[in-house]
């Protein structure tokens, strides 16, 4: 039979499972793992590693240049840039892993839910995540500042409540496909509780795509996190965020020392990128084993 | 038609739920609504009973929505208490240039995204892989990033094109935008790119595409009809998500280049605390992106016969 | 007069490390006019034989042998010149046309596309032909059907309109790949009556991919049956049927539960069907054949002629198998 | 005669009147009344549209019938949510298999856990003696111990169909429901499981309700039938008289439409 050829086709082309984790990543994704392992280290380090305090204004290193002294030069107080680069990224990672991890627990229970229930659970968390959409992710986070004011919390919780529908949205629509096939409906006749099959049965047949589906989404909350704080919204003077810094590093290059926004901007921009190929590969390995 | 109806009723039903939450967001402040128009202005008796006044703190919480609801709807969206002037009259200028940037890079967005995204998705190999690279890199760096950049290289470098500000006439102001928009569009184009990429090596590995093949089509011909007409689907539906995310991004763009639009209004209104604005830009943007999303709606259905029951 | 002839044919993909075969050794000829069956299981190979005439094997797939279409070799052909032939010469039927028909085109468009590009008709008179060709195939309101999207018909009505795109280009030769595996029963005697009607009326050679031994049979006047990627016997349908004369066709016949007797346990082939790739030196069929004996797995065993049959079993000339009974 | 109608007895474990089930406003099954008696094997034959399978799982309680009653071993069904305790109960009852053999098992589970957790749902055993009546089902349905730590992918459509069948026997349930389960088959494969399925019922006394658009499968597993198009029953008997001397012109087109030695397809004016 061609239909049952074709599935058996999809099926030997699989990897195998048992393929090491670091080869499954590629030499790409290899290389990713380890620029996010070394910013991890290196801002986990700061406080031995950094050369200079970050806070620590010198009026003769004002718009400074590079010099051996300070390889990057300073800021416009004259605080050593690359100090404040080693420092920057604690606030500018961590907001966005917090963010990930709430809007996931809260978005995977609510699409989990959701899709078990059906029926009028499903359709009032289906309109709720509707209206939801219907504003733009960021706005949310600049209604919350004004809400609480300029600062991480706000933040927070803004790309929070923006985050959760789009992981919602996916997982539900996910688990609506997982809990038609016809182990769960055997799993049911078995007798098995509703909250065992959901626990033991779709959630970890769904886990490879929630883990992919955050970490795509880590690189968009490190994007809008350092955008709101370039805005002067989010992560406040004097503490060093490589988004505040590209702020501050714009105002600098205008004054001739780009160093400051150049190397923010481009750290940023690594980290993103090398979140998003681990998500890529992720997606992919997920992709292969359906 | 009843399709269109039950659109435009669930787009009402998004709008009142948004500016209900927008107008009650008010009241969660810690201290009160009071507390948070007064911000960090010591008020005076009659300040203070200016704005109880302008707000109607007095009356209760469901009659004063209505009564803003009632005003909004009549582009009647209160005094700004920063600028002390009609919130509408703020809007108006601001919102063209907003519209203005938004819409060029709208034309940069399709224009490179498409081509590219089709180029890499038909042609395997080089193309491909340079298109795909390109991509990646432009979707990591963020707008105000890539904006910065651009600032630095081309307008303080080498000087090809201005600073900041809106610029005078069309062409002047198109000039000055040329920057903003493209800084606007990159990462959208990128991202618009992805995905066609996508779609078009979906539908060249579809079972009718194979058909049209052993039918003995020219490769040309099936390209056309069936592969990119198909493809062109789910890139309308991401095209129009794009449109409705760049409202969002002039936020930060307006921003990087010191353009008079919504975005800047917004961000200097929050700090501000100028609630009458905040409220107005959030229902202004909250509007924008439920229309784009409704004629992507209707655009789809127009692509394909499939949604049409 | 033979139409197609298929030497020594094979088939291999890419794998991770090395080659994939999937069809090996396959020797094949149709006569015009001719039905020819082409009978096997998941992994045969049968539908990769079918789609490597026309040249639609998957990217980076490598293809051994000859394949000869009136005196032309298919697999030395110029892109313009396999186009040509898909075009007028030879034409597919397959089996999913649900997926096989794009779903945002009409009806119409799907029907007319071909008439236009390769017979240069008018749109207009694309349209009139089109019409009575669906009504050749059973489908009455044409006109109507034309403007109607594949979504809103029926599998079996879809079935109809790929066989009247087919008839439309007026090929000598017809490939059915599983064309009726999708459809209800009613309905697949329905689309193989019209199949097999309008293909003696326009002269038409057919070759039908099938796992269906009993529908094979009955629809065409000769039988290929493959078993991991070759051909493991060939006789005319009323001759195969009464007496097949490898195991493998034989157990497939008699696994096969009949509709008019009943027996206690039916007699079963052991194990599971194997792709050409999984099977080892010897018979390919050898772990799983009643019949096997220690010789059977030295070597693939050649094809050879016993009384009208072409069969690739050493054990052949010595063993009286059963057939189908009725 | 199962067929037939007569007040149920106490060796009938499925006494089903007047079900009906809608779908908006489509009507899947229209007054469909059936009795199984212990041991036997009844089939419900029709093509796709006939409401077989939403039959079987308003039988199995998958899905809630909108008309009708449902009384299996003696003890009627209520609609409606039902207690933890009533649900494994009625598990102990009823089992079924479906047709798609790659989705049945959750591809993450290991084939031996597959029918531990079966087991430990419905029987206090100590992990030695779990382990230990496992591997006797994987034996019963033809597999081995090597078989139990493997994931579902790693075998074939056959062999997870046995493993299916495994896990619905497990809970020794007195009526197995059979969802086209041999339809998604080899044909070399589909004899092996219908003689397994023959075998299992010689041995366990249990009764099947085979679910199938396949005339000569349904011949050969089951003693009474069905016919059903369009929601309704057509027709009803004993399968072998009902297969050669089908009274309902519907039951005659589909006998006629089946491909065997001499048969010619035949054409019909569209409907």
């Amino acid at each position: 039979m061609t239909a049952t050829d074709a599935l058996k086709a999809r099926r030997t082309l699989r990897l195998p499972r048992t393929a090491p984790a670091l080869r499954r990543l590629g030499p790409l994704g290899v290389v990713a793992a380890a620029l996010l392992a070394a910013v991890t280290l290196t801002t986990l380090l700061a406080p031995v590693l950094a050369p200079y305090d970050p806070d620590r204004p010198d009026l003769f290193n004002a718009l400074a240049g590079a010099s051996p002294e300070h390889l990057l030069g300073g800021d416009a107080l004259g605080r050593d840039v690359l100090s404040r680069l080693m420092w920057g990224a604690r606030t500018t990672l961590s907001g966005p892993l917090l963010i990930i991890f709430l809007s996931t627990t809260i978005g995977t229970t609510l699409a989990i839910t959701a899709a078990w229930a059906g029926g009028k659970v499903d359709a009032v968390v289906s309109r709720l995540l509707d209206v939801l959409f219907a504003v733009p992710g960021i706005v949310f986070a600049l209604v919350a500042v004004a809400v609480l004011g300029p600062g991480v919390p706000g933040v927070v919780l803004g790309l929070t409540i923006a985050y959760t529908p789009y992981v919602a949205r996916v997982v539900r629509s996910a688990a609506l496909r997982e809990r038609q096939l016809p182990y769960i409906a055997a799993a049911w006749v078995q007798g098995r509780s509703a909250v065992g099959i959901c626990v033991r049965h779709l959630l970890p047949n769904l886990r490879p795509l929630i883990i992919a589906q955050s970490v795509s989404a880590l690189g968009f909350a490190v994007i809008d996190l350092a955008a709101i704080s370039f805005l002067g919204l989010g992560v406040q003077p004097p503490t060093a965020d490589w988004g505040l810094m590209v702020k501050s590093g714009l105002d600098s290059a205008t004054r001739g020392q780009p160093l400051e926004a150049l190397g923010a901007g481009l750290l940023i921009a690594l980290v993103v990128a090398a979140v998003n190929v681990l998500g890529d590969r992720i997606g992919r390995q997920e992709g292969e084993l359906r | 038609m009843t399709f269109l109806l039950r659109r435009l009723a669930g787009l009402a039903v998004v709008l009142v739920v948004a500016s209900f939450l927008v107008y009650g967001l008010l009241y969660l402040v810690p201290g009160g609504p009071m507390a948070f128009l007064l911000g960090n202005r010591s008020g005076t008796p009659e300040q203070i009973a200016a704005i109880r006044e302008q707000y109607r703190l007095d009356d209760p919480f469901l009659v004063r929505y209505l009564a803003w609801l009632g005003d909004a709807l009549q582009g009647d969206f209160g005094t700004s208490l920063v600028y002390r002037q009609d919130v509408s009259a703020l809007l108006g200028a601001r919102s063209t240039t907003t519209a203005l940037l938004v819409a060029y890079a709208t034309v940069v967005i399709v224009a490179v995204g498409v081509a590219a995204g089709t180029l890499a998705g038909l042609r395997p190999g080089r193309a491909d892989a340079v298109i795909s690279a390109l991509a990646s890199a432009a979707l990591a760096v963020p707008t105000f990033v890539i904006g910065v950049l651009l600032v630095i290289v081309l307008a303080l470098g080498l000087g090809w094109f201005p600073v900041f500000g809106p610029g005078e006439g069309f062409l002047g102001r198109l000039h000055h935008l040329t920057l903003p928009a493209i800084t606007l569009s990159l990462g959208s184009a990128a991202f618009l790119a992805r995905i066609t990429r996508a779609s078009v090596r979906e539908e060249l590995g579809r079972e009718h595409v194979e058909t049209a093949r052993s039918r003995g089509l020219a490769e040309r011909h099936v390209v056309r009809r069936h592969v990119l007409r198909n493809a062109s689907i789910p890139v309308v539906t991401v095209t129009g998500l794009t449109v409705a995310s760049l409202l969002a991004g002039s936020v930060v763009v307006e921003n990087v280049f010191a353009l008079d639009g919504l975005g800047s209004l917004f961000v200097r209104a929050i700090l501000q605390r100028d609630f009458a604005v905040v409220q107005a830009v959030v229902l202004v943007l909250v509007t924008a992106f439920v229309l784009v999303n409704l004629v992507v709606d209707l655009c789809c259905k127009a692509l394909d016969p499939r949604l049409s029951r | 007069m033979t139409l197609l002839d298929v030497r020594n044919l094979g088939v291999a993909v890419p794998a991770a490390r090395d080659w994939r075969t999937l069809v090996d050794g396959v020797d094949l000829a149709i006569g015009s006019g001719e039905a020819v069956g082409l009978v096997g299981e998941s992994g045969s190979g049968k539908s990769m034989t079918a789609r490597t005439l026309l040249g639609l094997t998957p990217p980076g797939a490598r293809v051994t042998g000859d394949i000869v279409f009136d005196g032309d070799s298919v697999t030395g052909m110029s892109r313009r010149e396999l186009r040509a032939l898909r075009a007028r010469r030879v034409a597919m039927v397959f089996q999913d046309p649900r997926a096989h028909i794009n779903p945002v085109r009409s009806v119409g468009d799907f029907l007319t596309e071909a008439l236009i590009a390769h017979l240069g008709h008018t749109p207009t008179e694309a349209q009139a032909r089109a019409t009575r060709l669906l009504a050749d195939v059973g489908i009455p309101d044409g006109a109507r059907r034309l403007r109607q999207y594949p979504h809103e018909l029926s599998g079996g009505l879809l079935q109809r309109v790929m066989i009247a795109a087919v008839l439309a280009a007026e090929p000598e030769l017809v490939l059915a790949d599983e064309p009726t595996t999708a459809l209800d029963v009613t309905t697949q005697s329905e689309v193989m009556a019209i199949l097999d009607e309008l293909r003696r009326e326009r002269g038409m050679a057919m070759l039908l991919i099938t796992h269906d031994l009993a529908l094979a049979a009955a629809t065409c006047d000769r039988l290929s049956v493959m078993y991991a990627g070759r051909i493991v016997e060939t006789q005319e349908s009323t001759a195969l049927t009464a007496t097949p004369r490898h195991p493998y066709t034989s157990g497939l016949m008699l696994s096969r539960p009949s509709i008019d007797t009943v027996v206690d346990r039916l007699p079963v082939i052991p194990g599971r069907p194997v792709a050409a790739y999984e099977s080892g030196d010897g018979c390919a069929f050898e772990p799983r054949c009643a019949h096997a004996e220690a010789h059977c797995r030295d070597r693939r065993p050649a094809v050879q002629d016993l009384a009208g049959a072409r069969v690739a079993c050493v054990r052949a000339g010595e063993l009286t198998l059963q057939g189908d009974t009725a | 005669m199962t067929s037939l109608k007569k007040s149920a007895g106490p060796d009938t474990v499925i006494e089903a009147a007047g079900l009906r089930k809608e779908f908006g406003p489509a009507v899947a099954v229209d007054d469909v009344s059936l009795t199984l008696e212990r041991g036997a094997s009844l089939a419900v034959v029709g093509e796709s549209g006939s409401g077989k399978t939403t039959l079987a799982r308003m039988l199995v309680g998958l899905e809630t019938p909108t008309g009708g009653t449902v009384t299996v071993c003696g003890r009627p069904r209520k609609p409606g949510r039902v207690s933890s305790a009533e649900r494994r109960r009625r598990a102990r009852e009823m089992q079924i298999v479906f047709q798609d053999p790659y989705s049945s098992l959750d591809k993450l589970q290991r084939i031996g856990a597959v029918i531990e957790t079966s087991l430990d749902l419905h029987f206090s055993l100590t992990p030695g003696e779990r382990r230990k009546r496992a591997l006797e089902l994987l034996e019963a349905v033809g597999l081995s111990e090597r078989h139990a730590s493997m994931l579902p992918r790693q075998l074939s459509g056959g062999q997870r169909q046995r493993v299916a069948i495994a896990r619905a026997i497990a809970v020794e349930p007195q009526i197995l429901v059979l969802d086209e389960a041999v339809a998604a088959l080899d044909v070399s494969i589909q004899a092996q499981i219908l003689n397994l399925l023959a075998d299992i019922r010689e041995r366990s006394g249990i009764a099947y309700v085979f679910i199938s658009h396949d005339l000569a499968v349904v011949h050969q597993i089951s003693d009474f039938a069905l016919v059903m198009s369009g929601g309704r029953v057509v027709e009803r008997g004993a399968t072998r008289a009902l297969l050669s001397a089908p009274q309902e012109a519907y039951t005659r087109a589909l006998r006629a439409a089946v491909p065997r030695p001499g048969w010619k397809p035949e054409r019909r004016p569209v409907g």
